[in-house]
């Protein structure tokens, strides 16, 4: 596939978390947002790790060209998982303090 | 035109469908259920771009235990439709229009990229995205990376039993 | 060496008399190390060679940057005053009550430090240092010891002098950077060759900054305030000396190192300047205040030492010189008065007072005698500075000599209204039990009054001190 | 590597020091002696001697300068945890969690003071930022403690997100996540405007490293978290953590010449003015100090962008010199404070009468964050302008961040004249004497480095 | 004899230090002695000097150089020559004189004050003769600010009335305006001549050109116009009677509002080469002498007459001086200083006697009360008058014989002036001295002849008045009779040069002194008739054109309309408005703005993540924008700078 599909598809996902981030107003579902941009990153670096390999396999087949992307992803999603695991323990903190999961809700710190 | 050109657009068009029911659904759990929908669609993408590992652990980590992770905890809180209050509509539209913008810009950017011009995702072919590979790459080249992360995860769990603790 | 003790005499005993808590050990204490530090002045200047005088160590090697102290004819001078202005001021508020006495002491000694050190470096970064180092102690002594409004009003006076400073930090920068030596060195600034371009921008960077301090039309508005709320002993020091660190710095730091902007904005500083004596002596004659008044009236003398610079000529700068000192004498003389009178009576107002010659005729004859060298009579200090300064400024332009002459006849208005309204008339409710004022204030104004005279009628000396540094700037 | 390496191994330690022993105080020594352990390892790096041989495999690049700011950073940690160790004990149960989780901070300060490449960036400011989420909201019971705590977490995800764009559009571009093989980032107006992509991934790495170190307009977490979480970590958060963005900011554009475009000063300057902007005119209304210190490290943040500005050797001192003299001001500040019992401006009145030396103290800091001569702020606020006058145009920006430092001086010197002029009561914290002893060391060192900087940069130099 | 002429001001220099600084310990007597003894002294060493220079001609002596500048070395030095001579003897004499009246008349006064006073009087005379003695500009500025300061600190002796300080204040800042006129003259002889030497700046008059000239004779004009009170620069004289009696006598009629003229006369040589200017001060010398009589005619006030008539006779030296008869402006400086003195001290004398009245309408009949005031009074108002062969007479007739030559308008209208001096002479005398007492009875019981050491002032000076004259007979009634102009010879001998001589007809020279003569003969005889009536003083009201002369033409009050009021006005404004709202309002401005700035920016940070992230993808935006809008902006910036 030409790689500027795979790019403006995962700049599409990216910027629907970036709407959704800015529209919502439920912690988790904010949260959950900002996971698709990540995902959509993932799907871009893979993409393009793709992209690299199929320009050096040519010249040398046994070539491992790309896979630096690869494992970016891997890397991404091992710290997606700690921080979904700190997150959701702030959010659940904060729910057991205030009994709701809305962002706006707390706003003693501004000005 | 092929089947992974078929594919590639079916699931684009799921991903995206999915990921704008994910922030239009009001209940938070069919929010979940449809970014699981949307992991499925990228993994689906992984599978055509040949990175298997990335697509299992996708669906393992992401789409199961991240997931359900965030099922439970809605769960736990009992969050439902009319918990969430509704953001002002000005509000919600300038979040629309800026994002809107934001992709915009991006994309007459990626538009202008000549070098990026018939440039092509090699699909279904290409061997780095196998266990294989990957691992042997991890654990010599990346050794040091990964390390590193288990500092992350130490850290991500003391910080989750200082949180958690009475 | 001797220029070191300088410094450290001061910084050493100030720093000594924080500790200190009985008010007489500090007053004391304050006392021997400003006479010490006279001593050491009057020797250096005087009596040892001019090698002596200078200093050079190494302090930032990295930066091009040495503690470089040695003194021309001006910065002698200007030592002299400093050192012989404090042991005055210290002697003049001996009797004042001042909470916390050892910082208060301790503090002023910081100041003179710091203003020994503004006229004896030779290199601008330390230069920038002593420049702070002078305002931060006078700073906190305003702010701690002055009348009712004086947070506000010294705060007004920090930010005021502390932008300028910042200005210049930025003009020293640049300047620095245009110096193929990497040198702060005042020398190697003097040999840069600056394109006309180059000099227009950074000679206001420099400019606000010696225009805030000394001060010049608009940039006054902190100096009425600020003298009026400090403690005297801390707005003697500020008219007195510190106001002259402007003057030098133009002299020492703007005038050679900028010569062709110098002369492309003298007609603009100039008329800044009589503008502002005018209008300062005018503001003058309205005010209530003993202090206030005062405080105009130097902004007027000011402006006509910062115009007599940029008419460059030497006969004018010659005068710049010698009313520096002149100027200093004269208005600590002023305040020592001042000082005298609200310490006694506790007002400063005129329409409160009145009648004081009666009372207190020692106090009313050097009074006016201090007034009258304010309003440069002949045979006074103040004249033959005023004189030689008009002087170079006719050459310059004879107009704006007619105009800026104007300030002489309202310097008379101003001046005599103060006399007449403080010393002359009846006595009113405040000055009926008013008394003879203490021998610590007659005898030192008895001894700035023997200055004046002196000054007044063999100014040789100061000139001829000086007569180096009018050639050397102006020979550039 | 050492720091890296000694600083995980101390955080796990630390984490089983907390289970061997109740006692706080011990943990607060352990964690002190680890610190020392940790700055000795370090400073052995410095001579070639390493714990362990590690082939990084070209994911890191120590160099002297990265190691020299590791030095700073941990010795700072020392002053903090020597300085305001009590608190730390009095702020949760958890005392060796919370050391545990200060050692893994410094091991992300440590990866980004040495990284080579986007992944060990991005790895390195997780590590760094995530124990952060969890010390903000420390203060379990304190609402303003969970709602920082949340704040910091949604936003700093984001700006993840951010980062990881950026980075996935510059791999595009170059296949590679090496910094020295991609010259994308800041080569500015050099390269072909086909780059689009590239630009892209670089401005998008920007945002988010501006977010990181709270430069305008991507500073909005910082006020309200760093009011928000416990003071103690405030202290921390604002100096070690921000100096260490600071130098992972620097070294993502070192040795890229060609970044003195003139495209990327535009963005450059606008960030930077804003920034003095935002947090010198919004530092001047606040009426609570620790606010009011929140705004002014958004300030002192666009001074040290300068160094970004000018990107030349002078810059490079000047960050540390900055790093040291900020980060040594504002533990002092803040160990104070959060003695306090009010932290508004007014709880400050009279501290000069009560407790002369506390004040002496504090305003030798104060001074030198203003930037007075004498104190060590002078001569980094020296060093940030001299590198821009040095690049020799943009005078015009220095001038413009003079006028603001002067603005500085209105809400600096405000507490200054609370604690000097002002009659009150302020209520302190019990107080103990090594306490005292400690402050007037920090006030000392602050004033011997304003006189001779060049120990400080000479020591690092060897 | 000459080289020791330094003696001079030094004995009244000690005699100031001496009661100064000892007033509190000295006895009065003690105190009179020292302060008269001084100036006899120096009349002394005048008087020798006088010969010397008589005999041996002009000397410059130099003390030390006072300022030593680039360019240029002002000497302290003194310079006797013939014209100081002259003057040291006048101040000297009539100083000694008025020091012994002093002594008496100010005898209420306590030690401490007596003492004061005896300090003043002394450094007046030290500063006089300083101005006359200095042998250069720059030391006659000197003296002459240092006059203007004894004049305003005796002025305002008696301190505790405001009135009083505020004519001393009057009287020293519109001397600071001349003041400043001159500076301005001796800054322009210093640009273009590089010297103020009298010797050099004569000797190099050619290197002027006729427009510096013009202007530096302008300029030192107008500094003779503050000191010698002339129009417009003359109301403070009549204000400074608020002084004691010898005061005004000293200083405000005898020796320092001659300054002026003295200066003048110093300067002739560039005068004579800048018509305009003499044109200029002939026409102001005229107009004040016209003026200030009118004044007088109507004024009740004895020393008010008296000071109006100082200001008239003072404006007919400047008439001298301007159709150039230098030589006989200096001789009505003496002679005026002669009867002029005498007046005030006899003007004294009364007011002793009555007790500090000054009113002449409460007067009357003194003559049998005191005959030696009432005789020598007398023979002043006919020296006065020009009646010869009195003083006055001479020295008038010369100035005027000198008007004729050079314009006839002048001649006239002169002679018009004589004729009021001598009228409001007479008036005042009639009134004073004639007629039946019309004070209460309080006074008249106490009325009484002043002491001896009053009087023999009086009666040196009537002597004096009398015959003082003589040394100037016109040539016309002897060949060389003229010892004065042949003694100032010396001095005058350039400008004479160049004046074109201009040589009456005896006959007409007859003529016209005869004529006015008669006139004012026919005059006093009016007057003295006229006031001797009884009634004729009324406390009724006085109308029209009386009125306008009565109140002064309304002078002081239009000056305060026009100059002071608007520049208290102006001031205030600058206070409260500029400098208030304007200047520092400004600087607050910077403050509150950045405080109002602070308030406004606050409320961004408004504490909903939302609103960050979307700033925050918005400024994402805008870079994006920014970059692809190409680096003009940042372009635009470095070329400011």
């Amino acid at each position: 596939m030409p790689i500027q599909y795979y790019i403006f598809l995962c700049l599409t996902l990216f910027c629907i978390g970036i709407v959704g981030v800015l529209t919502r107003r439920n912690a988790i579902i904010v949260f959950m947002c900002i996971e698709l941009m990540l995902n959509a990153v993932n799907l871009l670096l893979v993409a393009f790790s793709k992209m690299h390999h199929a320009a050096s396999v040519g010249n040398n087949p046994a070539t491992t060209a790309g896979i630096e992307g690869q494992l970016f992803v891997f890397f991404i999603m091992v710290v997606a998982a700690a921080e979904v695991s700190v997150g959701l323990a702030i959010i659940v903190m904060m729910y057991r303090n205030t009994h709701s999961v809305d962002i706006n809700f707390l706003n003693r710190l501004k000005n | 035109m092929g089947t992974i050109q078929i594919l590639f657009y079916f699931l684009s068009a799921l991903a995206i469908f999915s990921a704008i029911m994910v922030l239009l659904s009001r209940n938070p759990v069919h929010s979940v259920l449809w970014l699981i929908a949307v992991f499925f669609a990228i993994s689906g993408h992984y599978v055509l771009l040949n990175a298997q590992f990335l697509a299992i652990v996708n669906l393992i980590v992401y789409a199961g235990a991240i997931m359900v992770l965030f099922l439970f905890v809605i769960m736990l809180m009992n969050l439902n439709a009319e918990t969430e209050p509704r953001k002002h509509i000005w509000m919600k539209l300038a979040g629309v229009v800026s994002g809107g913008c934001l992709l915009m810009m991006l994309i007459s950017l990626v538009r202008q990229a000549v070098e990026m011009g018939g440039k092509k995702a090699m699909m279904a072919e290409g061997n780095i995205g196998l266990i294989k590979n990957l691992g042997h790459a991890l654990f010599s080249d990346y050794v040091v990376p990964f390390e590193i992360t288990s500092v992350l995860f130490l850290s991500a769990m003391v910080g989750a039993v200082v949180i958690g603790k009475k | 060496m001797i220029s070191v003790s300088l410094i450290l005499i001061p910084v050493l005993t100030g720093i000594l008399l924080f500790f200190s808590k009985k008010a007489a050990a500090a007053r004391t204490g304050a006392l021997l190390a400003a006479i010490a530090t006279l001593v050491a002045a009057v020797a250096g200047i005087f009596f040892l060679s001019p090698a002596d005088l200078s200093f050079d160590a190494n302090w930032l090697p990295e930066f091009g940057s040495r503690f470089r102290f040695s003194a021309d004819g001006m910065g002698k001078m200007l030592v002299l005053l400093t050192a012989i202005s404090f042991p005055v001021i210290l002697v003049a508020v001996r009797k004042n009550e001042y909470r916390n006495p050892g910082s208060f002491y301790g503090l002023l000694l910081l100041s003179e430090a710091g203003l020994l050190g503004v006229f004896l470096a030779t290199d601008a970064l330390l230069f920038y240092f002593f420049w702070e180092l002078a305002l931060i102690p006078v700073y906190f002594l305003c702010s701690a010891w002055g009348g009712e409004k004086r947070i506000a009003v010294t705060f007004k006076f920090f930010v005021y002098t502390f932008l300028g400073s910042l200005l210049m930090l930025v003009g020293i920068l640049y300047l620095y950077f245009n110096n193929p030596q990497h040198s702060f060195s005042l020398q190697s600034f003097y040999e840069l060759k600056l394109s006309t371009a180059q000099q227009g921008f950074v000679f206001w960077l420099f400019f606000i900054a010696f225009a805030i301090k000394m001060p010049v039309f608009p940039f006054h508005t902190w100096q009425p305030d600020a003298y009026e709320q400090s403690p005297t002993a801390v707005t003697m020091v500020m008219s007195g000396i510190m106001v002259k660190m402007g003057i030098f710095a133009v002299v020492r730091w703007l005038l050679p190192i900028f010569p062709a902007a110098a002369a492309s904005n003298a007609n603009i500083i100039i008329i800044l300047s009589v503008t502002g004596m005018l209008y300062a002596s005018l503001i003058a004659i309205r005010q209530d205040d003993i202090k206030r008044l005062i405080a105009y009236s130097s902004i007027a003398h000011i402006g006509l030492m910062c115009a007599a610079i940029f008419a460059a000529n030497k006969t004018g700068l010659q005068g710049v010189m010698i009313q520096m000192f002149n100027h200093g004498v004269n208005v600590i003389g002023l305040w020592v008065v001042a000082d005298a009178i609200e310490q006694q009576l506790g007002t400063r107002k005129f329409s409160e007072l009145g009648g004081l010659a009666q009372k207190a005729p020692v106090l009313a004859i050097l009074f006016v005698v201090m007034s009258f060298a304010n309003i440069a009579l002949p045979l006074t200090n103040a004249f033959i500075g005023e004189f030689l300064m008009f002087n170079g400024l006719f050459h310059y332009n004879i107009l704006i000599t007619a105009v800026a002459g104007v300030s002489v006849i309202l310097a008379a208005v101003y001046t005599l209204l103060m006399v007449q309204k403080v010393l002359y008339g009846n006595t009113s409710s405040v000055t009926e039990n008013a008394s003879e004022t203490g021998g610590n204030i007659k005898w030192v104004l008895v001894v700035l009054v023997i200055i004046v005279i002196a000054l007044g009628v063999y100014p040789q000396p100061v000139i001829d001190l000086t007569n180096d540094t009018v050639s050397a700037v102006l020979g550039k | 590597m050492n720091a890296i390496i000694v600083s995980a191994l101390l955080g796990v330690v630390m984490m089983f020091t907390g289970i061997i022993s109740q006692k706080k105080s011990v943990h607060t020594a352990v964690a002190s002696v680890g610190l020392l352990l940790l700055l000795l390892a370090n400073l052995l790096n410095h001579y070639g001697l390493f714990v362990i041989h590690v082939d990084t495999r070209g994911m890191f690049n120590f160099e002297q300068f990265g190691m020299y700011f590791n030095s700073i950073a941990i010795f700072a940690t020392l002053v903090y945890v020597l300085l305001s160790g009590k608190t730390i004990e009095h702020t949760g149960v958890s005392t060796a969690d919370f050391y545990a989780l200060i050692f893994f901070v410094l091991c992300g300060v440590s990866i980004l003071s040495g990284f080579n490449g986007l992944l060990m960036l991005f790895l390195g400011i997780e590590i760094m930022t995530i124990p952060l989420y969890i010390l903000t909201g420390a203060d379990k019971r304190n609402l303003k403690s969970n709602e920082a705590s949340l704040k910091y977490f949604l936003m700093g995800s984001f700006s993840t997100g951010i980062m990881l764009m950026g980075i996935t559009l510059i791999y595009g571009a170059t296949g590679t996540f090496t910094m020295g093989e991609s010259n994308v980032i800041g080569s500015g107006g050099l390269i072909p405007k086909t780059s689009f992509l590239e630009i892209a991934g670089a401005i998008l790495i920007f945002v988010s490293m501006c977010f990181k170190v709270s430069a305008a307009p991507f500073h909005f977490w910082t006020p309200d978290v760093y009011d928000g979480a416990p003071g103690v970590f405030t202290s921390f958060m604002a100096t070690i953590v921000k100096a260490a963005g600071f130098i992972a900011f620097v070294r993502l554009y070192e040795n890229n010449t060609a970044m003195l475009g003139p495209t990327w000063r535009i963005l450059l300057s606008f960030v930077i003015i804003s920034t003095l902007l935002i947090g010198n005119i919004t530092a001047v209304f606040q009426q609570s100090v620790k606010r009011m210190l929140a705004y002014s490290s958004i300030a002192q943040a666009g001074f040290m962008l300068f160094a970004l500005y000018s990107a030349n050797d002078l810059a490079k001192e000047g960050i540390l010199l900055y790093s040291v003299a900020y980060s040594l001001a504002t533990i002092g500040i803040f160990a104070i404070l959060i003695k306090m019992k009010d932290y508004t401006f007014d709880g400050f009145n009279g501290l000069a009468k009560s407790q002369p030396l506390l004040a002496f103290a504090m305003a030798v800091c104060l001074l030198s964050l203003a930037g007075i001569p004498l104190t060590a702020g002078f001569f980094a606020k020296y060093y940030m302008l001299a590198s821009v006058v040095k690049t020799g145009g943009s005078l015009w920006l220095v001038v413009i961040a003079v006028l603001f430092a002067a603005v500085s001086a209105y809400y600096y010197f405000r507490v200054i004249q609370a604690m000097y002029f002002k009659d009150g009561e302020a209520e302190l914290m019990e107080l103990t004497p090594a306490f005292k002893t400690g402050m007037l060391a920090l006030a000392v060192l602050i004033i011997l480095v304003g006189i001779f900087p060049t120990i400080v940069l000479n020591f690092f130099y060897f | 004899m000459s080289k020791l002429v330094y003696l001079v001001p030094l004995f009244p220099l000690l005699g100031f230090l001496v009661n100064g600084l000892g007033r509190k310990s000295l006895s009065k007597p003690l105190i009179g002695m020292i302060g008269s003894g001084s100036v006899l002294a120096s009349f002394i060493v005048s008087v020798l000097v006088f010969f010397d220079v008589k005999a041996n001609g002009g000397t410059v002596v130099t003390l030390f150089d006072f300022i030593k500048a680039d360019g240029f070395t002002i000497p302290f030095a003194f310079q006797a020559d013939q014209l100081s001579a002259l003057f040291l003897l006048i101040i000297t004499g009539i100083g000694f004189l008025i020091h012994l009246y002093s002594s008496a008349y100010m005898h209420e006064e306590t030690e401490e004050h007596f003492g004061r006073f005896f300090a003043y009087l002394n450094l007046f005379v030290f500063s006089m003769l300083l101005l006359v003695l200095g042998a250069n500009y720059v030391i006659m500025f000197i003296g002459w600010e240092g006059v203007g300061l004894c004049s305003y600190l005796l002025i305002g002796f008696w301190f505790k009335n405001n009135d009083y300080n505020y004519a001393a204040r009057k009287a020293f800042v519109m001397n600071r305006i001349g003041d400043l006129g001159f500076l301005l003259a001796v800054f322009w002889l210093l640009l273009k001549l590089g010297t103020v030497n009298y010797g050099d700046v004569f000797a190099n008059v050619s290197r002027l050109s006729s427009f510096d000239i013009t202007a530096i004779t302008m300029l030192l004009f107008v500094g003779a116009m503050g000191k010698s009170a002339q129009i417009p620069l003359y109301t403070w004289l009549p204000d400074a009677m608020a002084g004691p009696t010898p005061v005004s006598a000293l200083i405000h009629a005898a020796t320092m509002v001659t300054a002026g003229i003295y200066m003048i006369s110093r300067s002739n040589i560039l005068y004579t080469l800048a018509p305009a200017t003499q044109t200029l001060v002939a026409v102001i010398g005229l107009a004040t002498a016209i003026f200030a009589a009118t004044i007088a005619l109507k004024q009740n006030d004895i020393k008010k007459v008296l000071a109006y008539s100082t200001v008239s006779q003072l404006g007919y030296m400047f008439l001298g001086l301007g159709v150039g008869a230098y030589t006989g402006a200096v001789f009505h400086v003496m002679t005026h200083a002669f009867f002029k003195a005498l007046l005030f001290l006899g003007a004294g004398s009364v007011i002793h006697a009555m007790h500090h009245e000054q009113d002449i309408r409460k007067m009357g009949g003194l003559k049998k009360y005191m005959p030696v005031t009432h005789l020598t009074f007398l023979l002043a108002c006919l020296a006065i008058a020009g009646i010869p062969p009195f003083s006055g007479f001479f020295s008038k007739d010369e100035i005027l014989t000198a008007t004729f030559a050079k314009n006839p308008v002048y001649y006239f209208a002169g002679v018009a002036g004589a004729l009021m001096t001598a009228f409001y002479m007479f008036r005042l005398y009639t009134l004073t001295f004639l007629g039946k007492f019309r004070g209460t009875h309080e006074q008249e019981h106490h009325l009484h002849e002043s002491p001896w050491q009053m009087t023999f002032p009086l009666i040196v000076l009537a002597v004096l008045s009398v015959a003082g004259g003589w040394i100037g007979i016109p040539e016309v009634f002897a060949a060389n009779a003229h010892s004065l102009e042949h003694f100032l010879s010396p001095i005058f001998a350039d400008s004479a040069k160049l004046g074109e001589a201009h040589h009456l007809e005896a006959s007409q020279e007859y003529l016209m002194m005869g004529v006015s003569t008669l006139l004012i003969a026919g005059i006093i005889f009016f007057a003295v008739t006229h006031f001797k009536k009884d009634g004729v003083v009324t406390g009724a009201e006085e109308t029209g054109i009386g009125k306008v002369l009565e109140n002064k033409w309304y002078i002081d009050e239009l000056y305060d309309a026009v100059i002071v009021k608007p520049l208290n006005a102006f001031a205030g404004f600058c206070k409260s408005v500029i400098e208030k709202s304007g200047i520092d309002g400004l600087v607050n401005g910077v403050g509150k703005l950045v405080g109002y700035g602070s308030r406004q920016m606050r409320l961004l940070q408004s504490g909903q993540v939302g609103n960050y992230i979307l700033i925050m993808v918005l400024a994402m935006v805008v870079f994006f924008l920014v970059w692809f809008n190409d680096a003009t902006i940042y372009q635009f910036f470095n070329k400011i700078f």
